[in-house]
């Protein structure tokens, strides 16, 4: 019951913002420090209940799987809770509000990760995405913003269309809505509207997780957003959707290898592409909006490759680029805060003027680009070692290679932040609660880089759980 | 004699004609109606299969109710960022949208 | 079942469908998008499912067509500038592909045809799905908060 | 203590880099300490060695759902480097006494911590992630303390050597996949992948497996056509850099060759040792003509250890006891030798301000002492007997005439070695002698003190080889004994 638990909790806490939000004119900060307990305590939840195995309501399964939902998505929110706890009533729409969101985007995710049928998932994948259109546009201010959260509903809209044809061709194909029986269908040798079906629900979800050749919204939707709601765009919804389409794919789709060659091919072309396009950008949000796309390729490497390691290795690739993709654009949520714009232009010289949040913003960005000793060099290496256990070097050897990509753009960065001269002087003071959690996600980086076995352990027992349904 | 094929034939159509709508449409109002006419295909395709081989549970014409739900609250957000485009364009066509570059 | 009605009914569908995309008057669209979503009605009415009949009209086929009405004249939007012939070109294609794809794989099995009453419908709407039913709800409530918060005026 | 000499420094770092202070007089004395009582502990190691074979494993679970474990263990061949990086510390470090940046030291004892763990490491995702770490410290060190086009080298310098060891990643995996269907388990240790070297032999994606560690290490060393790297990055170090770089950097390549491409593909050394043989040659013909033509000191020097590493390889590719044993020696005379040269040219250079050698005259008329070790290091530089770098080319030019495939490369290699003896006595000619132009303050206590140890060890490797012979005997000769069994 501990699932259900966190589900109401969930639930009604985005309830209760929402109604204390309007009240509360100019306590965002207690709305935020109360969502930031609700994630804590679901997170604590989570990990006493994380092996807890129950069905509830008959559409939604408590099992590790979910309670590692939990655990990552309830991260995710409280890290971008703390991060607007630094600054801005003054910038935001409904300042209040925006934590609403992101319990209900958490939920939406949850429920999209334990559901058991194509009906729940397709309302969690709903839920979480919507959250995440209303927190793109949330900067209404600016013209960006609505623009980019414009294009992300249009194309969202147009992913969930996709995913939804998909699933009525599955279901006309199989007859049947409940995970279990199609995947008996699909065991069975699938019918060919069923297959089809599933490939449409693969693109969808490739939009969803911003695949090559389904990407054209990110760049925009993160160009657009403030920084700390793009943390939220750039984790959130990926580690939902990550994490479903394992589950999706295990509980209900078997073993159809047409769909998870496609899988593999997206994974190829976002890995490829999305760093050849970074290595143009100058725009840093854009930079990291096209490097998003290709750790979304590894991502989906691991995905496509399945088995307990390989979506182990997806998973704790998931939870490092939470970590460090989160820092990134915190980093830049600071540096804006003070002024800065987020350029590599405008960050030449950081680190003469902000030497803290430098150093920092370094360990992320070496964490991205997969820098040994840090979480984001390890998710990598799994991802690695699972296409090695299953013998796909050729594709292993071009993902290697393209890693070297991300090390130019993430270095030019550094570069930029640390060897050039600074434009203007003067130490830029730089809000402490935003520095606090850039040392924590630092910390964080550092501790899975150095001792992933604990966490790798914990996926791979979610996993286990997952496959031997 | 009207089969499921007929129904997922027309859902497929209409389907087709949405997705049409969607590349090519260059104001924003519109190419959010297209996305309509593709939720709702996949409801006739639910509903039709619901009633040929889903007897027991006919669970495809409890998703094409929530279908509907989605569709209505895909629209009210769509619209609200639409105004906020609005707002700061005075336009609804879609080159606003794409003119974004870093 | 009619096949007469359905292909009435299928032939008005896809006349107002083609309307919505491509009529440069973007009212006429709007109109014909209320029109084929009534239509749509009809097509659960021949499904033996007054209940969604009913919803649909009034939802789709009335309630969303007066939003968007509301909207065009909000942002005083009258014509949609056509789209290039290139995309005209690919986009046709696509919907062509698609469409020939799926031609291939409409072998369903066949089986009879057995409609299911509103009680019916309703007692699985709170049972079957009760759990989606209630996140239907916070999808709304979402969405209405959304739309407030992203729409009201500033207040000073 | 292997653990020890790989940590301690990683947390010394930390400690410098926490501690809040403007000018670097604390980290300079503290990173000294360190590096020095390491030094000590590394030299106990070393006189410790019982002989043959690895000593001091240390091996503890690390990620056992992936068969990685923290192995570390150092045998003949290692322990050499590891003292040698050391004591390239301490000498860098009171190389830099003058730098006023605390996170400078903090790097070099980065690079310390990393390069002991990439010559340590029995696992092979250990020395991948060691080999990895080595190079962000160096990058910076390049990048922010270097010459006029540090940037540009520095990011020239990480790319090469990111592009091999990707490579060798892919490679490192595939060994381990291909290993696991003989050994029953998915594993990365040395020890336990030897036992799959006959397996691994009859593949036929070995030599796919034996390039991809091979690229790596022969950009690392660097050979003949991936040396390109080398310049820049030499030219635009700072002092300390260039010790590094060129005192222990490059034996990455020597050693990794030695270990991971002999160790576990002995077959394909054999199969491809023609090939590896005439990278060799043309490294050293080539490096030699290259360096006569330098007018800038460090990239003459930086130029001439493509010639000296080109002796390494060639040993190497000849696969004989005598061969092995000369590209070990000489891999250690040249970090000792090498490191010499650099440090005496950043010293030189800090004085006159100009690395042009058209600039420079009579160096060792106004300066007695710096001209004098100068003097040494170029005559160990062009390998002259009784100095450390003569034993270790001429070990690696007899075991290459011993082997069968390498024998009439040896000839062609004399021609890089005649040319290379020109080159240096030229440039002793050109800077060193005539008359002297201006006065320059001669070297102080504390680069005397750096110099100092690596002037001993030019000498002493040179006239008692008995220092190292036995050490690197233990290590060579039970690897042969494993090779022979299987060719």
């Amino acid at each position: 019951m501990i699932t259900l638990t966190i589900v109401l909790l969930l639930a009604l806490g985005g309830l209760g913002v929402a109604l204390a939000a309007p009240l509360l004119k100019r306590g965002s900060g207690v709305l935020a420090g109360v969502t930031m307990a609700i994630f804590a305590l679901a997170m604590i939840l989570a990990v006493a209940g994380f092996n807890e195995r129950a069905l509830i309501f008959g559409s939604l399964e408590a099992s590790p799987l979910t309670a590692l939902a939990v655990l990552l998505l309830s991260a995710a929110g409280f890290f971008v809770a703390w991060g607007n706890l630094a600054r801005g009533e003054e910038l935001w729409g409904g300042p209040g509000e925006f934590f609403a969101f992101l319990l209900w985007g958490a939920l939406g995710g949850v429920l999209l990760v334990g559901s058991t049928n194509l009906l729940l998932f397709f309302l969690g994948l709903e839920l979480s995405a919507y959250a995440t259109y209303v927190l793109a546009a949330y900067d209404r201010d600016r013209k960006e913003s609505a623009e980019g959260a414009m294009k992300y509903l249009v194309l969202g809209a147009l992913s969930s269309a996709i995913l939804l044809y998909g699933f009525a061709l599955v279901y006309a194909g199989t007859g049947s809505m409940e995970f279990a029986a199609i995947r008996a269908a699909f065991l069975k040798g699938a019918p060919a509207l069923a297959l089809l079906g599933a490939l449409l629900a693969l693109v969808g979800l490739g939009f969803k997780l911003a695949l090559v050749p389904f990407h054209a919204w990110v760049p925009d939707a993160y160009q657009g957003a403030r920084p700390v709601a793009a943390a939220y765009l750039a984790s959130a919804p990926k580690i939902a959707v990550g994490l479903g389409l394992a589950a999706l794919f295990v509980r209900a789709f078997g073993p159809p290898d047409a769909v998870t060659q496609s899988l593999l091919v997206l994974a190829l072309f976002s890995f490829v592409f999305g760093n050849l396009w970074a290595l143009a950008q100058t725009n840093l949000k854009r930079l990291l909006a096209y490097s998003t796309i290709a750790h979304m390729g590894y991502l989906a490497l691991g995905l496509a490759i399945g088995g307990t390691f390989g979506y182990a290795a997806a998973g704790f690739y998931l939870l490092a680029y939470l970590i460090a993709g989160g820092a990134a654009f915190f980093a830049l949520e600071a540096a804006e805060a003070a002024g800065v714009p987020s350029t590599i232009e405008g960050w030449k010289g950081l680190f003469k003027r902000a030497p803290g949040l430098s150093v920092l913003a370094a360990i992320a960005f070496l964490s991205l680009a997969g820098v040994p000793g840090l979480a984001g060099f390890l998710a990598k290496l799994y991802v690695f070692a699972a296409s090695a256990k299953v013998g796909l070097f050729a594709v292993l050897v071009v993902a290697v290679l393209t890693t070297v990509l991300g090390y130019y753009y993430y270095f030019r960065v550094l570069q930029a932040a640390f060897l050039e001269a600074p434009k203007e002087e003067g130490r830029l003071s730089v809000n402490p609660s935003l520095l606090a959690l850039l040392f924590v996600l630092a910390g964080l980086s550092i501790l899975f880089g150095v001792w992933p076995a604990g966490a790798f352990s914990g996926l791979e027992q979610a996993f286990r759980v997952l496959i031997g349904l | 004699m009207i089969t499921l094929g007929h129904f997922l034939a027309l859902s497929a159509v209409l389907f087709a004609i949405g997705l049409f709508g969607v590349i090519t449409r260059r104001n924003l109002i519109a190419v959010l109606m297209s996305v309509e006419i593709l939720l709702n295909a996949a409801a006739i395709a639910f509903a039709a299969t619901a009633a040929y081989k889903d007897p027991v549970f006919f669970s495809g014409q409890l998703f094409a109710l929530f279908i509907m739900v989605v569709a209505a609250a895909e629209l009210s957000i769509g619209f609200a960022i639409l105004l906020n485009v609005f707002r700061h364009t005075g336009s609804a066509a879609t080159d606003v949208v794409e003119e974004m570059r870093g | 079942m009619s096949v007469l009605g359905f292909a009435i009914l299928a032939g008005l569908i896809i006349a107002g469908a083609l309307v919505v995309v491509l009529s440069e008057n973007i009212v006429h669209a709007a109109v014909a998008l209320a029109f084929t979503f009534f239509f749509v009605a009809g097509l659960y009415v021949l499904l033996g499912s007054p209940l969604l009949a009913v919803i649909q009209f009034a939802v789709n086929a009335a309630a969303i067509p007066i939003l968007t009405l509301f909207i065009i004249m909000t942002t005083q939007s009258r014509r949609i500038r056509p789209a290039s012939g290139v995309f005209y070109l690919v986009a046709g294609f696509l919907a062509l592909v698609f469409l020939v794809g799926l031609w291939g794989y409409l072998g369903a099995p066949e089986t009879a045809f057995r409609p299911l009453g509103p009680e019916g419908l309703g007692v699985r709407l709170l049972t079957v799905t009760l759990l989606p039913f209630e996140v239907a709800s916070v999808l709304l409530l979402l969405a209405m908060v959304g739309a407030v918060v992203l729409a009201r005026r500033r207040e000073e | 203590m292997v653990s020890l000499l790989i940590f301690v420094p990683f947390l010394a770092a930390l400690v410098i880099a926490l501690f809040e202070e403007e000018d670097a007089a604390f980290a300079k004395r503290f990173a000294l300490g360190v590096s020095g009582v390491l030094t000590l502990i590394a030299l106990g190691l070393y006189f410790r060695y019982p002989g043959e074979g690895f000593a001091y494993a240390e091996k503890l679970p690390w990620m056992p759902f992936l068969g990685a474990s923290y192995h570390v263990a150092l045998d003949g061949i290692a322990l050499p480097f590891v003292v040698l990086t050391a004591l390239l510390t301490v000498v860098s470090v009171l190389a830099s006494w003058r730098k006023k940046d605390r996170a400078f030291f903090a790097l070099l004892l980065l690079l310390e911590g990393a390069l002991t763990g990439v010559f340590a490491a029995l696992d092979l995702l250990l020395f991948f992630v060691f080999f990895e770490i080595v190079l962000v410290p160096m990058y910076f060190v390049i990048a922010v303390w270097g010459y006029e086009e540090r940037r540009y080298a520095a990011m020239k310098f990480l790319l090469y050597s990111l592009v091999g060891s990707v490579l060798m990643l892919a490679a490192i995996l595939g060994t381990a996949y291909y290993a696991s269907a003989e050994l029953g388990k998915f594993t990365f240790d040395y020890l336990e992948l030897q036992k799959a070297v006959p397996s691994l032999a009859s593949l036929p994606v070995a030599a796919w497996l034996f390039w991809g560690f091979a690229i790596a290490f022969l950009i690392k060393l660097p050979s003949f056509p991936v040396h390109t790297w080398l310049p820049h990055a030499h030219t635009q170090a700072p002092t300390a850099g260039s010790i590094f770089l060129a005192g222990v950097l490059l034996k990455m390549g020597g050693y990794g060759l030695i270990r991971f491409n002999l160790g576990l593909f002995p077959t394909e050394m054999k199969r491809f040792a023609a090939v590896l043989g005439v990278l060799a040659v043309i490294s050293i013909v080539y490096g030699a003509y290259v360096t006569l033509a330098q007018r800038d000191l460090k990239r003459l020097i930086a130029n001439s250890s493509v010639n000296h590493m080109g002796y390494v390889l060639l040993g190497i590719a000849s696969m004989t006891a005598i061969g092995l044993h000369g590209a070990v020696y000489q891999m250690v005379a040249h970090g000792v030798i090498t490191g010499l040269m650099f440090l005496m040219v950043g010293l030189l250079s800090e004085r006159t301000h100009t690395r042009e050698i058209g600039a420079m005259r009579g160096i060792y008329a106004s300066m007695p002492l710096l001209g004098g070790i100068f003097w040494l290091a170029l005559l160990g530089g062009l390998g002259l007997p009784g100095l450390a770098g003569f034993l270790g080319e001429f070990q690696s030019l007899w075991g290459a005439y011993l082997a069968e495939t390498t024998r009439w490369m040896v000839w062609l290699a004399l021609i890089g070695l005649l040319t290379l003896v020109g080159a240096m006595l030229w440039t002793v000619q050109r800077v060193l002698l005539g008359e002297k132009e201006k006065d320059y303050p001669d070297l102080d206590p504390i680069e005397l003190a750096a110099a100092a140890p690596l002037v001993v060890l030019a000498v002493l490797l040179g006239l008692v080889p008995a220092l190292l012979t036995p050490w690197i005997d233990g290590g060579i000769q039970p690897l042969l004994a494993f090779i022979r069994g299987l060719l």
